[in-house]
């Protein structure tokens, strides 16, 4: 079903949509929060992996660090950040990775600095392709 | 009678903590920020409550996809601070004050608020940050605490309108408090923000300026906006900004702006503060 | 677009749970309630919709003291009956229907109801019992449910006019839901009992069928009962009728009863049934 | 705070204060749902309530399965039947227990089969003083 946002270019929220589609990739980002769990992932990141119900192609990006991909596939980004901070980074590197173009974390914090991106010009799908 | 003396509304980016933790705030980056605080610290150096009421959300932390409540009123004894993924927050633990929370609960859920009852939640950066930004690094916090999660992530959302109705409720219990204590209420989140996808570290200034503008002087209008229009306007994240339409609710119509902060950027973030003084309580004085 | 084309009411008691799922039905206690069940199960044989809507309490199985929720809708794909205390009942997994349920919380939330979501919560003899009523022992239950929690426990609870009203709220979703299917709804619980202290045992026959009477005839005359009405008229645990308000609220104004049974006892219960179906539906056939 | 239903006679309830006076014995009551749980309160009872901030009081009352005084002590009837559960009993031995006056297994069944304990008269503390 279409919602009224589905306009707005690179954005990606958790709605019933990518609640279904995410669940359990969700749910593995939340275990991160347990100290044991993430002990289980240090341990071998595939092998915990597999004790999710999580499609290959989930999995997958987990495994390479592909955030913007994780969104695509279901992941919200506040169940993402535990995956960065697992990795002890900063969530700049996240940012710039899903940036479009990319970004690297000086390119991310100095667009931030001056202003962040403005929303002239990213309110809609439409502007975006005739930007 | 419990009186209501104020609302604050402020964004709690969890770098903002990061930063008071390391002792950070006189460095380069975040030194303009805290010197602007400065007055928000002064003023609540002057104006302890006995219980603040702090509108939070939870991110991915003590609420999953597995169970998620609109609105969530924690009635614990004490709340400890979460492990969000890199272990606990090195903060005082927080103390509740489960009375004025269970009477808030009674009278708003006879108001038709469809509320949560918790008891062993831990709070996340989205709680402890605002207490950080108000208070510093004390032994322990200087108020008992009334925890009140809203969903603002898993969509549907409580609509901002909606928000702003359960604060006239929070306003109402507050006023029906039996004991003479006094209250405060804090509206935390927001401002502009979007921390994913290809549109990430969107800023509109116009739209939170707008924004912060319409909570002293029409407050009705920023419960006109949709889900959407944050989102659209303010980023994904953005949309945390309806938590700081129940703090304006439970305060009177009129108010005294008496604080207002602006800065970009905290992390991806506008980072914005407000302080906002119910005008019946200056009359009294 | 669906097709709400009945609810029902019925009681929930553990024992009758207990007495199908061990071939008692025939002994002394029991024979006369099934036979007076028969009725209501030939209704049922004749009117399988694709999905029922089942409203019903948890006994701190899922939920406790530390998390309590007003009104909770289960998303989930699958649910599983629940360890009680003595291991899970043996009855089949129960199917959901994530696509109705997240279009009714869709809905009811632009309505102001504060829903929670949840995915994972196993289901008590508050749900299956109901479902035994109904359908026996087949080897998989011949509908899809979303399940739908009422705290009737924990109070404060939500009032009997507000389960009403969420009931007409549920019943605008189903009849914006796009695709064509049949939907039942039913409420559970009730109808006089008292489970604990010196008054346990407690039943009311005349308030029983008076709340009967009104679901047919007056059911806003349902919605004027205080808790404290239900609770001194019909016992402790009596409270559980509210949700059957939320059943009769879902249903059109004009219904047709086509089934009632009231029974005393089962356990320490008043054991009650009833099906009204939408007249709408008789008037389109 | 005085509630409206404080004045029926022989009914207690779940609310804030009771909440708060018998959060633990509750909470200890609930953790019976799990079979684990069950294992270690079978081996131990004693040991087992040891780990729970209950009052000794309540300790006792679970110990000696005083189902009432348990309601008295804050607990709530639907979590009090996880030790009627735990202990293979039919509710109604619990239910006489608690009546006033009590009642055998028979005899409780005996008052449901004659209607259960009439409305008339358990309205009120004061119809029960007037009785
Ligand atoms: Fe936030
Ligand atoms: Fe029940």
């Amino acid at each position: 079903m279409e919602r009224d946002y589905d306009d707005i270019p690179g954005t990606y929220l958790l709605d019933s949509r990518s609640y279904r589609k995410g669940y359990h990739v969700n749910m593995f980002l939340m275990s991160l929060n347990k100290e044991v769990c993430r002990d289980e992932f240090s341990k071998d990141e595939r092998a915990y992996l597999d004790t999710f119900q999580m499609t290959d192609e989930q999995k997958l990006a987990v495994l390479e660090r592909r955030y913007l991909d994780l969104l695509k596939l279901g992941a919200n980004v506040y169940y993402a950040f535990k995956l960065v901070s697992f990795d002890r980074q900063p969530p700049q590197v996240m940012y710039g990775q899903m940036a479009d173009p990319r970004l690297t974390f000086d390119e991310f914090q100095q667009m931030m600095h001056e202003g962040g991106r403005p929303i002239h010009g990213n309110r809609s799908v439409e502007e975006w392709n005739n930007g | 009678m419990a009186n209501l003396i104020a609302g604050m509304g402020t964004s709690h980016v969890p770098g903002l903590g990061v930063a008071i933790d390391n002792g950070k705030t006189q460095e380069a980056y975040w030194k303009n920020l805290f010197l602007g605080l400065e007055p928000l610290r002064e003023w609540h150096r002057a104006n302890v409550p006995d219980v603040n009421i702090i509108v939070y959300n939870d991110h991915a932390t003590e609420f999953s996809l597995d169970s998620y409540s609109t609105f969530t009123v924690g009635v614990g004894e004490s709340f400890k601070p979460a492990d969000e993924g890199w272990g606990r927050r090195q903060v005082p633990a927080m103390q509740g004050h489960p009375e004025l929370a269970w009477h808030l609960i009674e009278s708003a859920m006879i108001d038709e608020f469809d509320l949560a009852v918790n008891a062993s939640m831990d709070l996340d950066h989205g709680f402890t940050v605002p207490l950080s930004v108000a208070y510093g690094q004390p032994s322990e916090w200087p108020t008992a605490v009334v925890p009140i999660c809203i969903n603002v992530i898993q969509h549907p959302l409580p609509t901002a309108l909606r928000c702003y109705k359960f604060g006239k409720a929070i306003g109402k219990a507050v006023a029906s408090y039996p004991d003479d204590i006094t209250v405060g209420i804090w509206g935390t989140g927001g401002l502009s923000h979007q921390l994913g996808g290809e549109r990430v570290g969107v800023v509109n200034p116009e739209f939170d300026q707008q924004f912060l503008d319409n909570l002293t002087r029409d407050p009705l209008a920023n419960t006109r906006l949709s889900h959407t229009d944050f989102i659209r306007e303010a980023g994904c994240e953005g949309v945390e900004m309806i938590m700081w339409n129940v703090m304006r609710g439970a305060l009177g119509d009129n108010v005294t702006e008496v604080f207002r902060l602006y800065h970009v950027p905290v992390s991806a973030t506008a980072y914005g503060a407000i302080i906002l003084e119910n005008k019946k309580r200056r009359n009294e004085q």
